[in-house]
């Protein structure tokens, strides 16, 4: 069931290269379609059965390379499938645009490639795979954001690039600190049979490192802006909303399960902590000094995702297990519904580009008018971000505030807090705008019913996550990891 | 002191000294060609593990890990070249220094 | 004697590198990071793995040569001299950084074995007698897989930065040279030749698909280099077939062996299926490698589909 | 040490020789054709030798094949090199040579 996953978008990456017009729409649509039902399918087995773990052609853990799908990747899997389908609807009619039209063949091959990459990225159980699927990510994503050809893209795509690659070096070079010390490279195999020692203590910096560059965490932000500022929206959207968590994901597994036993974890986790404070408070008042509505968006990430590195200190430092599983359960939650809202966020603002011709906030003058559907839906996302209740980055804020304050960690306190205050500056920022009247005429060409349908059903989701907290905490506890029942803690 | 040791500092120096090339140049060929220094380094450390000088042989799975990356790696150095020549074909410069452009206005 | 000789060429490696870092002139560093490649390979060759040596030879000292000596040619000499490449303030942090490396470095345990016991038994189980060969198309096969992955969308990347469909129809680099004319007519062949023997010799011994693929590749760039004008003239349709087929025989074979014995990439029984899928990955490799080099910008004209 | 590895020995010194005769020519030779002239000649000489000497312990006769086959592979991929690399300086002198001679 999970190689489904990979070979579905795989065919279909290479069906839109081939066909042309019509088809490689209806392709691209089917393989979308086809993924995001294999991915449901696959969420419900692991919610009822639990975690699955196959090995590939027939070779067991050490030798060969396994899938494994448990709680944590049924959930980002679903993220995966939910931004993409939306995402694939939306670039239909985007597409079929007379500007866009000879950029379709690469933007679906290459966006079906790296949908795939993404789904073996989350199914990963082996360490020089992950390497390899995190290339295939870099360079398919990079790609996609160089596909807008002005020089301004062509240089981020490029910067980021690069420090993609670099991440990817640090993390190969870990990968071989850990070969040398487990004799393995089975994630799960080196989890329970690796142990402390100088060899694992480099690895785990050298990944760490390596994936917290791709993941844009304060220090290595730089890239992070103009990539995702400069990029077509949906692109925007699918480098915000999965390439980023898919180095968030592979972190969470490399700590909490290839170093499981380890002692490092506990004395780096608070350096973590400390960046992702930084990070959200940076990124936050980043985004409230700028001017263009993609590049607040995309400072916002640094902002939000700076709280999902908040885990690391309250998930290892506390004492208390019920606490522990709330910090966990806060911080996954944050990065679904971070990843919902955003995505949302950034296809509105394309529909606006697409209206107006630019994302200048001036430009949104009066667009409540014009494009109710749009305004709703940034005003939809941004209750999410904000953590206003009921959306689900409220029940996130809500837990993560709860653990910091049992586990004692009072100086964390400022992130919610702070960061919440901040964003709402912005989203009122982008919200004002929105109803102020502007010149008349100013927004004239009509957006496909379509685009803002994908736009808004994204923000939806993203408030209704809020009500289903129960299944995703029953996945993220109960549903942890096939090789060491009961995850992380004892 | 054996080889074992040797291949892996020098494996761990170019992985160093490539950083610091792509930490330091301006230019994008040069940071390109740093990168390549950087996995240079990385393959060698595996190869180095991999090195058993006489009983059982050559540890096959680091040479297949680094066959792997060498393909890899030169996909990506292509595609990187790819990014930089057409940014010094449209801009005229074959830098990643940001020159601030006024979308504001 | 081998002891002076690793410490020669680990040293010699360093010296190199640094230099290439240093250098002010930026030719300089590109032939003295083909130099590199050259140095690197002898290293493999002392480390008895023929086959890394072969592939970096050719890959890392000749494809990367051609880019890089190509992209030089692209790229404007930037005005002014360049300045003083490596600043102090990076020198601490990078020096602190390799010592503690090397410092872990020896933690390896002398005793230190990997897969090679686990290789070794499985072997049996495998039609392969090669360990490498086998370890990339058989126990590990969903890497090569993806691997391959990464060059077909590396050349993807390539032609959407280049906003073209394909390389068909591409211009010339230079006029045919009678040398040049003669060199294909007698290197073309023996490096035809050369790859094949190395595919073919993958199965039991040091070789296999990306060895030949790779020496394939260096073949159609110097085709291509020399002045021949056979690449640009492929179709379309059989550009596409030669550039997907790995990537294609390995996603058939996923297909195959998930429906029929329920193991996703589980090669079966018959030998003829992992020959097959070699192949298609050495005519894979060659083909998005020569796409790459020739896909560089320059070289083709700018059209949409 | 037997009569074989003392012919190939001497064989792969005097190869040697040849080599550091023709990097020597590379470093103090004063201009591109020169400097080509003592590398590409004296090059493809230390390589036969020390293909010759390597004969001498090869172990079998496809080694032994596989051995001859490299000389002349690599002398027509250093002498067609050398022929670019001198064509191409060629060009550039005679482009910028009229102001100068």
């Amino acid at each position: 069931m999970p190689e489904l996953l990979v070979l579905i978008p795989f065919t279909a990456a290479l069906l839109c290269f081939i066909l042309k017009g019509v088809l490689r729409s209806l392709a691209a649509l089917l393989g979308a379609s086809l993924t995001f039902s294999a991915s449901a399918l696959l969420a419900a087995d692991v919610y009822q059965n639990g975690a699955i773990r196959i090995s590939l052609g027939g070779w067991d853990a050490p030798l060969g390379i396994g899938l494994s799908a448990d709680g944590l990747s049924v959930i980002f899997l679903l993220l995966t499938a939910i931004v993409g389908l939306m995402v694939s609807i939306y670039c239909v009619p985007f597409f079929s645009g007379l500007h866009e039209q000879p950029l379709a063949r690469h933007f679906w091959s290459l966006w079906m490639f790296l949908w795939g990459s993404l789904n073996s990225l989350f199914l990963v159980s082996d360490v020089f795979n992950a390497y390899v699927v995190l290339e295939l990510v870099s360079i398919s994503a990079a790609a996609l954001a160089a596909l807008s050809g002005t020089a301004a893209s062509l240089r981020a795509a490029l910067r980021y690039f690069l420090t993609a690659m670099a991440g990817s070096m640090a993390f190969l070079l870990g990968v071989g600190f850990i070969y040398a010390q487990a004799g393995t490279l089975d994630m799960f195999l080196v989890g329970s049979s690796g142990g402390d020692g100088p060899l694992m203590a480099m690895a785990l910096g050298l990944m760490t490192v390596g994936l917290i560059m791709k993941s844009a965490l304060f220090p290595f932000h730089f890239w992070l802006p103009p990539a995702h500022g400069e990029a077509k929206a949906p692109v925007s959207a699918i480098l915000s909303a999965l390439v980023m968590k898919g180095s968030f994901f592979l972190l969470l597994r490399i700590w909490f399960n290839v170093f499981q036993d380890s002692s490092l974890t506990v004395h780096a986790a608070s350096v973590l902590g400390f960046l992702g404070l930084f990070a959200v408070i940076w990124g936050s008042y980043q985004a409230i000094i700028q001017s263009r509505l993609k590049l607040i968006i995309a400072y916002s990430s640094i902002g939000q995702m700076g709280y999902l590195f908040l885990l690391f200190p309250l998930v290892l430092t506390t004492v208390d297990a019920a606490w522990k599983i709330e910090a966990w359960t806060a911080c996954v939650f944050q990065a679904v519904s971070h990843g919902l809202a955003k995505a949302s966020l950034f296809l509105a603002a394309g529909n606006l580009i697409q209206a107006s011709g630019t994302d200048n906030l001036r430009s949104m003058r009066n667009i409540a008018g014009s494009l109710p559907m749009t305004t709703f839906t940034l005003a939809l996302a941004g209750i999410s971000l904000m953590g206003l209740p009921p959306s689900g980055g409220f029940v996130a804020k809500w837990m993560l505030l709860q653990s910091i304050l049992a586990s004692g960690q009072w100086w964390l306190a400022a992130a919610p807090i702070l960061g919440g205050l901040l964003t709402a500056g912005y989203i009122f920022k982008i919200l004002s705008q929105a109803f102020v009247p502007g010149a008349e005429g100013a927004c004239c060409k009509p957006v496909c019913f379509v685009m803002e349908k994908a736009a808004l059903v994204l923000a939806i989701f993203s408030i209704l996550i809020g009500f289903r907290a129960e299944e995703v905490i029953f996945l993220l506890t109960d549903r942890i990891c096939a090789a060491n029942p009961g995850g992380f803690w004892p | 002191m054996n080889s074992l040791l040797i291949y892996s500092i020098t494996a761990t120096s170019l992985f160093t000294i490539g950083l610091m090339g792509l930490a330091a140049h301006p230019n994008l060929i040069r940071k390109i060609i740093s990168l390549n220094i950087m996995a240079g380094g990385v393959f060698l450390f595996l190869i180095s593990l991999a090195y058993h000088p006489d009983d059982p042989g050559v540890d096959p799975v680091p040479q297949a890990m680094v066959l792997t990356g060498i393909v890899v790696t030169i996909s990506a150095t292509a595609f990187a070249l790819c990014l930089a020549r057409r940014i010094t074909e449209i801009t005229g410069s074959s830098r990643l220094e940001d020159k601030p452009e006024d979308t504001d206005s | 004697m081998n002891l002076a000789f690793d410490l020669l060429v680990g040293l010699s490696l360093v010296w190199v590198a640094w230099r290439i870092v240093g250098s002010r002139d930026h030719f300089q560093a590109v032939v003295l990071f083909i130099t590199f490649g050259l140095i690197l390979s002898l290293a493999w060759t002392r480390l008895q793995s023929p086959d890394i040596a072969i592939a970096e030879a050719a890959v890392g000292a000749g494809l990367a040569g051609v880019l890089f000596m190509d992209a030089l040619g692209g790229l404007s000499s930037s005005p002014g001299s360049p300045r003083p490449a490596v600043p102090l303030t990076l020198l601490f942090p990078c020096l602190i950084l390799a010592s503690i490396m090397a410092i872990a470095v020896l933690f390896v345990p002398e005793d230190f074995l990997g897969l090679i016991p686990v290789v070794h038994g499985a072997l049996t189980d495998t039609s392969l007698e090669y360990p490498v060969t086998a370890v990339l198309l058989d126990f590990r096969a969903y890497d090569t897989w993806l691997e391959l992955g990464v060059l077909l969308v590396a050349v993807l990347g390539v032609m959407g930065i280049r906003r073209i469909g394909s390389i068909s129809g591409s211009r010339l680099p230079a006029p045919a040279d009678p040398v040049g004319r003669w060199i294909i007519r007698i290197l073309l062949p023996i490096m035809v030749l050369i790859g094949g023997y190395l595919l073919w010799l993958g199965a039991f011994a040091p070789g296999g698909a990306f060895q030949g693929g790779v020496v394939l590749a260096a073949a159609g760039v110097m085709l291509w280099q020399a002045g021949h004008p056979s690449l640009g003239l492929l179709p379309r349709l059989w550009w596409i077939v030669l550039l997907f087929c790995g990537f294609l025989s390995f996603l058939i074979l996923a297909f195959w062996s998930l429906f029929h014995s329920g193991r996703m990439l589980a090669h079966p029984e018959n030998k003829l299926w992992i020959l097959g899928v070699e192949y298609a990955a050495t005519i894979s490799i060659a083909t998005c490698l020569i796409s790459l080099v020739l896909a560089s910008p320059g070289r083709c004209r700018v059209r949409d589909n | 040490m037997t009569i074989n590895e003392l012919l190939s020995v001497l064989f792969c010194l005097s190869g040697g020789v040849f080599f550091l005769a023709g990097t020597a020519g590379l470093i103090r030779f004063p201009d591109t054709y020169s400097r080509l002239h003592a590398l590409t000649k004296a090059d493809n000489l230390g390589l036969g030798f020390i293909v010759l000497g390597l004969i001498f312990v090869a172990g079998s006769l496809p080694e032994t094949i596989k051995l001859v086959l490299i000389w002349p592979l690599a002398m027509i991929g250093s002498s067609s090199a050398c022929y670019f690399i001198a064509n191409h300086v060629h060009r550039l002198t005679r482009n910028k040579g009229i102001t100068r001679d």
